[in-house]
């Protein structure tokens, strides 16, 4: 049913959607009002969860681990410094294979403090192990939120549902949510075959030497890898049921013939449609990054074939290097004949208002013959002394 | 007794695959041998042979007890460390009993988790958060408290061996006072560790849960009626045992029993039970005995043998006077329980059975 | 090939693959059940730690059987043996030994009184015979001894009763002869002993004809006669020695008048001499031994060869005690003794390694006695075993079965002349007899004993408290008379009372230990008794020999020994 | 697509006000979007709420800088001269005071209506939120969205007395100002 709702009230009622025996989570903006409602929720009655109000983001990522461990359908959620108190627990989360969903309001990682969106948090821990999802509206992210719980069961792996803090959270939109039945029709129930059983008493968390460590960790790289055609599939189901998609690993848009494109990923895309929709001149391609993890390499190659020129939008930087899907986008299409120029941006870091109007300012970098390989593009530089520009 | 056994595993299994709605499937042969005199303790072995425990290990002695009243209808997270490591060295694990390790700071995180998921899924299967001394007393404190406090039916263990064994012996929070450690260590300039062990019995007391407790594992039928008595109470409930470790105390293997007895009899570990914040019953010491008689037999304290350094005479008053301390505190001179307590203390005290205190 | 599975899990008690037994470094635990130091130091070959055993758990009929499994006279050492048992009793380092004395008597007592059978059963009719020269505890010990090892035997005693100086040299104060009578009686009257009274070897029986007649002779003939006394000058012509007074006195009831004796020895016999002098009248008894009195710092060697409850009871009863002297001269008023001089002495080794009696001049002194009683001892009267006797008048035996240089020949008890307790001759019986019946076999002599004894260290007193030693009744000073027994009896509940004070040096209590305080898990529980006679198992597969079992075990059974595992074994 | 500033201090439901008339806009069909200008800002403090709403998906995220019309909560904010930026030319504020709407218009040169919303809440539901008796007004000027739309946001909200207080507080403002009004600026 289609009603106008904000962002972290449709999460909330999406997660509620799947039925999830244990929730723990711990507020920090933008966060805060996905708890926030769940906890309404289950006070109104309208989720039976064991709702775990846990004292740190550290223990809401080891209660949800220790409840999935347990056979549990398991959910959290975190922000900013919220997720990097949890990093260690995220890595543990994902050796370990245990299937579990986590939705990040992303938001830039302090110091200086900063409270606005960027993907920094997600970032920071890109390398944990877990899928990462990244959503451009409050639809996907509803929507991507129920998939992510089937992901996850289906590949035993923990899944980070990404989506804009505040960007996206904090704004109320028309969405579709669907109903419990349909919900219910379209996601099995909860099964982790290595659940804690008394019954069948298997020890988890073991010590692995160096004789099998690179193979554990192959191991997991490979079902990292291996998750790509069941985010795809999962997808694919989804929309046959609801009749829309939240476009697989990635989507193209903009004319075939396009020799510039844009890549993006989270709520930027929507105002680089925009801005594109309005600009004068030859069209660009428009590419939605989904799946940052696993990355879709040769789904990204196609995409980009024919391209002169991609620009790749960053939402966060590795600082010493730049951007770093655009560090990733570049190592993936190296090699690639006929490869495009790589031009990366970081823009809106830390909550910077992305207007329409980027789009020409970013199309129009590019033919500059002296523009640096990656910028932080919407930083007015002159505000720093000349020694630390 | 071989049949009649396996029939009662058999039983047990199905039992417990009936509560959890699994499909029935037979015992595994190959641990369960049934025929061997090792599968026919009369006790749960929750903590089996083969782990890789230190020779006269305390910490492994004391969850092998925790475990034979414990289990098997329980499920355990363990917290990193020397109990952790020994017991499951992929692919192989001790356990015998559903067993998670996920992280050194998050045993009682994780168990609050799986309590969360039993109580979702309507099973009664007890939680065990197993933890060090460092996991429990300073890097897993946090978590300790939130799971206390929010009420988790949860047994907690702590075993308390006075330092980070498991990377080397550094000084945690619970290492006692001028006790040398390879981050405290005694030197010219230093008597070993500066601070006091941290009073964390008062403390996990100060949450106000209906039951936690000191206990030895010099005293193993204290702490088993200790732990038999968390298992049935309905909510958190916390237990530190002391453990010695040979390594880290530097004491010969075979006197870990008698080491920990000394640290009791001399006051300095009291034993205690504490009710809902309030000492409800102590482990009366008969025949108190100097600390010198504790410390001297391990190599942490050999700096304070020294009656000839005014330093160490210094230090051992001021662990003497520490023992005093507690022993007024907590009122623990004098008669009743037998502090000999073992198993079969009615075959072994014979000055109780003959009717004497 | 290692398959590593989802997320690297472990399946259930998969360590039990992993054999940590290869981590012992040298020693491994091992059940060693070693002579407790009772046992060890009972010359009657008692394991009072094994008859304690049943009674600490109820069992005083079976409690009653152990202990004679080795001594049939439990009624009478339990009144008149010095209980070196007591002596080397671990307890003394808690509290105080137990009192395995007065649980022997009550024992010895309560099966005469319930008439609990001998464990003997009747010999063959054609089972060999073994003559049995004596009747006293080594003869009645030997007799038993047959039956227990399926032989008949046949005593010869030369006076009308049997018993030996049991009944002629020990008074009644201290064994009782209706107690005498009842246990002598009962073991006499067990079916394959064959008692001949008033056959006096040389007189009515031949040794040689023995040596014939029977598969083997063993010699319990006593000492029957006074060691010679060597004084210096004269010595009044009615000179009595102490044995022949005490049979006199028994006998008759009657002493020589005197008020004031000095006795001269340092045995039983001349403590009860001087007791019963004393309480006869005699004004001043005054003992006079070359040994010490039991002090702090005496050294056992040098103590005075007494029961210590006797020698208590006497100081009680007012003799004086003269130690560390020997009577070196009398001084008479024509025949008749007016006094002793006496001077101090001690036993120091001299310069060829030996121990000599060194007397100290100038310390002579003299005591004013109207008698003078020399009680140093006895020695073997001669009759009927001239060739067999060596220059001290004694039977030589050169070995623990008591035998002689004749074949088939066995001398034992007093008359080996290095033997002095009841204890001795009935240990001397039971050996000797063994020795035969083996020989009978063809086997060889029956293996020693050569356990090692637990010491006090090896126990650990952790886990026993202090309990009080039983305190058995006794006749005050006053009130003792020639015929009532001094000690009392202690009764059923304090006997069963003072068995709970037993350490059990050595034993298995089952009291878990071991099996709870593993940390690798490696005891084994086993309902049946194990070979060892525990109901514990090392699994050495898994020890890793830490040796906190054997430091824990409360009496030293389990001890940490050279390590001769390997695994598959 | 027609956007909307809403200026207001912390604590009057600046946010409130912005998802109010989102909803109010989904109720009568069109597409929405509401979204707060995230800040720290503690109670009192000036804030400020972005509305979009347009008759097809809306993927413009950035902050509305030129909006069709704005809502100021609080007449203290038009100290702050910078109000009106980027205001579209024929753009009209609607303002929760008690001043004439001549007198501020004038201080803005632009078109402005004067509501005091604040005493009419007080009249009406008991509490200074300006909310409704702003949206009510606005509503009915511009008329793009029926009232009854916002009637049914409302009632999406509140039950009971506090739906129908402000229920009565809709007739009561509807009554106050110029049906159609600003109409033309639908089109500008």
């Amino acid at each position: 049913m289609r009603e106008a709702l904000e962002g972290s009230q449709a999460i909330a009622r999406a997660v509620a959607l799947c039925d999830p025996d244990v929730v723990a989570a711990y507020p920090i903006t933008p966060q805060t009002h996905i708890v926030e409602n769940l906890s309404k929720l289950v006070a109104e009655g309208d989720l039976h969860t064991e709702f775990v109000s846990v004292e740190s983001e550290f223990s809401a990522a080891s209660v949800v681990l220790g409840a999935a461990a347990s056979g549990a359908r398991a959910y959290t959620a975190s922000s900013s410094q919220g997720v990097l108190l949890m990093a260690e627990v995220l890595f543990n989360i994902a050796g370990m294979r245990i299937p579990l969903t986590m939705t990040v309001a992303n938001r830039a990682v302090s110091a200086p403090l900063n409270i606005w969106n960027d993907h920094a948090d997600s970032m920071a821990v890109r390398d944990s192990g877990w899928i990462q999802l990244h959503c451009e509206n409050n639809q996907e992210a509803v929507d991507t939120t129920i998939q992510s719980f089937k992901i996850a069961q289906d590949t035993d792996l923990p899944v980070m549902v990404c989506m804009d803090g505040f960007v996206l959270t904090h704004t109320m939109e028309v969405i579709d949510i669907p109903t419990h039945a349909q919900v219910r029709k379209w996601l099995p129930p909860f099964v982790f075959k290595r659940a804690l059983d008394p019954s069948d008493p298997k020890s988890l968390g073991a010590l692995v030497s160096p004789d099998f460590f690179p193979e554990v960790r192959h191991s997991h790289h490979a079902a990292v890898d291996k998750a790509l055609p069941v985010i795809e599939k999962v997808d694919a189901s989804w929309a046959k049921t609801f009749k829309r998609d939240c476009g697989g690993l990635l989507t193209v848009e903009g004319p075939e013939d396009a020799k510039v494109g844009i890549l993006a990923m989270g709520s930027t895309v929507g105002t680089l449609r925009t801005g594109l929709e309005h600009h004068d001149g030859p069209g660009a391609k428009l590419i939605k990054l989904r799946a940052f993890r696993p990355f879709p390499a040769d789904a990204l190659r196609a995409a980009v074939a024919g391209l002169d020129s991609l620009i790749v939008i960053d939402r966060a930087i590795s600082p010493g290097l730049g951007g770093i899907l655009g560090s990733e986008v570049k190592s993936t299409l190296y090699g690639m004949p006929n490869a495009p120029r790589i031009h990366n941006h970081a823009i809106g870091l830390g909550g910077r208002d992305i207007p329409e109007s980027i789009v020409g300012d970013l199309l129009s970098s590019i033919e500059d013959p002296d523009a640096p390989a990656f910028s932080v593009f919407d930083a007015d530089l002159s505000m720093l002394p000349p020694e630390d520009r | 007794m071989t049949t009649t056994d396996n029939t009662k595993r058999v039983a047990r299994l199905a039992e417990l695959r009936e509560k959890f709605g699994r499909h029935p499937v037979e015992p595994q042969e190959k641990h369960y041998q049934g025929g061997s005199q090792r599968d026919r303790q009369p006790r749960f072995c929750g903590l089996e042979s083969g782990h890789r425990a230190c020779q006269g290990c305390g910490e492994a002695l004391a969850a092998r007890l925790v475990m034979e009243c414990a289990g098997p209808d329980v499920m355990v997270a363990n917290a990193t460390g020397c109990l952790e490591v020994f017991t499951t060295p992929w692919p192989q694990t001790a356990w015998q009993v559903p067993w998670i390790h996920s992280l050194f700071e998050n045993s009682a995180a994780v168990a609050s988790g799986m309590e969360a998921a039993m109580k979702a899924k309507g099973k009664n299967t007890k939680i065990l958060a197993f933890g060090g001394d460092g996991g429990t007393y300073d890097i897993g404190f946090q978590a300790l408290s939130g799971m206390l406090e929010r009420y988790h039916n949860i047994l907690y263990v702590c075993y308390d061996n006075e330092a980070y064994m498991n990377t080397g012996i550094q000084r945690s929070s619970s290492t006692p006072h001028a006790a040398s450690t390879t981050t405290s260590p005694a030197g010219a300039e230093r008597m070993g560790k500066r601070h006091l062990k941290k009073d964390l019995l008062s403390i996990i007391a100060a949450h106000h849960i209906p039951y936690s407790a000191s206990a030895s594992v010099a005293y193993p039928a204290d702490l088993q009626r200790k732990v038999r008595y968390a298992m049935g109470i309905e909510g958190p409930t916390f237990l530190v045992v002391h453990s010695p470790c040979p390594l880290g105390w530097k004491h010969d293997s075979h006197v870990t029993i008698e080491v920990a007895r000394r640290a009791v009899e001399c006051g300095l570990f009291p034993v205690v039970e504490v009710e809902r914040g309030a000492v409800a019953n102590v482990m009366p010491i008969r025949e108190v005995r100097p600390v010198a008689d504790y410390l001297g037999m391990q190599g942490r304290f050999g700096h304070l043998m020294d009656p000839n350094d005014p330093r160490a005479v210094e230090e051992l008053t001021h662990l003497q006077a520490l023992a005093d301390y507690n022993i007024s505190h907590y009122n623990l001179r004098g008669e009743g329980e037998d502090p000999a307590d073992t198993a079969g203390i009615t075959l072994v005290a014979r000055d109780r059975a003959a009717g004497e205190s | 090939m290692v398959v590593i599975n989802r997320g690297a899990h472990a399946e259930p008690g998969t360590s039990l693959e992993f054999k940590t037994g290869n981590w012992r470094s040298s020693e491994c635990p091992t059940h060693i059940h070693a002579k407790a130091p009772c046992h060890a130091a009972c010359p009657a070959g008692e394991d009072q730690q094994a008859w304690f055993a049943w009674l600490q758990e109820g069992h005083v009929e079976e409690a009653w059987r152990e202990l004679v499994s080795a001594n049939p006279l439990p009624g009478v050492t339990g009144r008149v043996c010095p209980h070196p048992c007591e002596t080397a009793c671990n307890r003394v380092s808690i509290d105080t030994p137990l009192a395995i004395h007065n649980v022997e008597r009550w024992l010895g007592d309560e099966a005469v009184s319930k008439g609990w059978a001998y464990p003997v059963e009747a010999p063959a009719e054609d089972a060999p015979c073994v003559a049995i020269v004596g009747s006293g505890p080594g003869g009645l010990s030997a007799a038993y001894h047959c039956l227990r090892n399926g032989l008949r035997a046949e005593i010869f005693e030369a006076l009308p009763e049997a018993g030996g100086l049991l009944r002629s040299a020990i008074p009644p104060t201290r064994l009782p002869r209706p107690a005498l009578d009842a246990e002598i009686g009962r073991l006499l009257a067990l079916p394959g002993i064959t008692l001949n009274l008033r056959s006096k070897l040389g007189r009515d029986v031949l040794l040689d004809e023995l040596k014939h007649s029977h598969a083997a002779v063993i010699l319990s003939p006593g000492c029957g006669e006074s060691k010679e006394w060597n004084v210096d000058g004269a010595v009044p012509t009615d000179l009595h020695e102490g044995l022949h007074l005490l049979r006199e006195f028994m006998d008759h009831g009657q002493f020589p008048e005197a008020r004031r004796v000095a006795v001269h020895g340092g045995g039983n016999t001349a403590i009860d001499l001087c007791r019963l002098m004393k309480r006869h009248g005699v004004e001043q008894v005054t003992l006079v031994t070359a040994s010490a009195l039991p002090g702090p710092d005496t050294d056992p060697n040098d103590l005075i060869n007494v029961v210590p409850r006797e020698l208590e009871e006497a100081l009680e009863e007012g003799i004086e005690i003269v130690e560390h002297a020997t009577v070196k001269r009398l001084i008479m008023k024509g025949s008749r003794v007016t006094g002793v001089e006496i001077v101090a002495l001690k036993k120091l080794l001299g310069t060829d390694g030996r121990m000599h009696r060194i007397q100290f001049e100038g310390t002579e002194r003299v005591v004013p006695v109207d008698m003078v009683i020399p009680c140093i001892g006895e020695r073997v009267k001669a009759d009927g075993l001239h060739n067999l006797l060596n220059r001290w008048h004694y039977l030589d035996a050169k070995d623990a079965w008591s035998r002689t240089d004749l074949d088939n020949i066995y001398a034992i008890g007093d008359s080996r002349g290095d033997r002095g307790t009841v204890a001795e001759a009935i240990g001397d019986g039971r050996l000797a007899v063994q020795a035969i019946a083996a020989n009978l076999k063809g086997e060889a002599d029956p293996q020693a004993d050569d356990r090692p004894e637990m010491p006090a260290a090896g126990l650990n007193k952790v886990y026993f408290g202090a309990v009080k030693r039983t305190v058995p009744p006794k006749l005050p000073v006053g009130e003792r008379t020639f015929e009532a027994e001094i000690e009392g009896d202690i009764g059923r509940l304090e006997a069963l009372r003072e068995a709970t004070r037993c350490l059990s040096c050595g034993n298995c209590l089952a009291c878990d230990n071991c099996w709870v305080m593993c940390p690798d898990n490696a005891v084994i529980k086993t309902a049946e008794l194990a070979k060892d006679g525990s109901h514990y198992l090392f699994d050495l597969d898994y020890c890793k020999g830490c040796g906190i079992c054997a430091q824990e075990c409360p009496t030293g059974f389990i001890q940490m020994k050279e390590d001769t595992w390997h695994e598959g074994d | 697509m027609i956007e909307y500033r809403i200026h207001g201090r912390g604590g009057q439901g600046s946010v409130a006000a912005a998802y109010l008339l989102a909803s109010a806009a989904f109720e009568a069909g069109h597409t929405c979007q509401a979204f707060p200008a995230f800040g720290a800002e503690r109670r009192g403090a000036p804030v400020t709420a972005f509305v979009r709403i347009d008759n097809k998906p809306i993927h413009l995220r950035s902050q509305v800088r030129t909006p069709d019309f704005l809502i100021v909560q609080d007449d203290t904010l038009l100290l702050d001269r910078e109000i009106t930026d980027g205001l579209k030319p024929g753009g009209a504020m609607i303002v929760n005071t008690k001043r004439s709407d001549d007198e501020v218009a004038e201080a803005f040169s632009c078109r402005t209506k004067c509501i005091p919303a604040t005493e009419l809440a007080m009249e009406y539901i008991g509490r200074p939120i300006p909310n409704t008796a702003l949206l009510a007004a606005f509503l009915t000027m511009t008329g793009h969205l029926p009232v009854d739309a916002l009637a049914a946001a409302l009632k999406g909200r509140f039950k009971g007395k506090l739906l129908d207080n402000n229920l009565a507080l809709i007739q009561r403002v509807t009554g106050m100002v110029e049906p159609g009004a600003w109409k033309e600026t639908e089109h500008a």
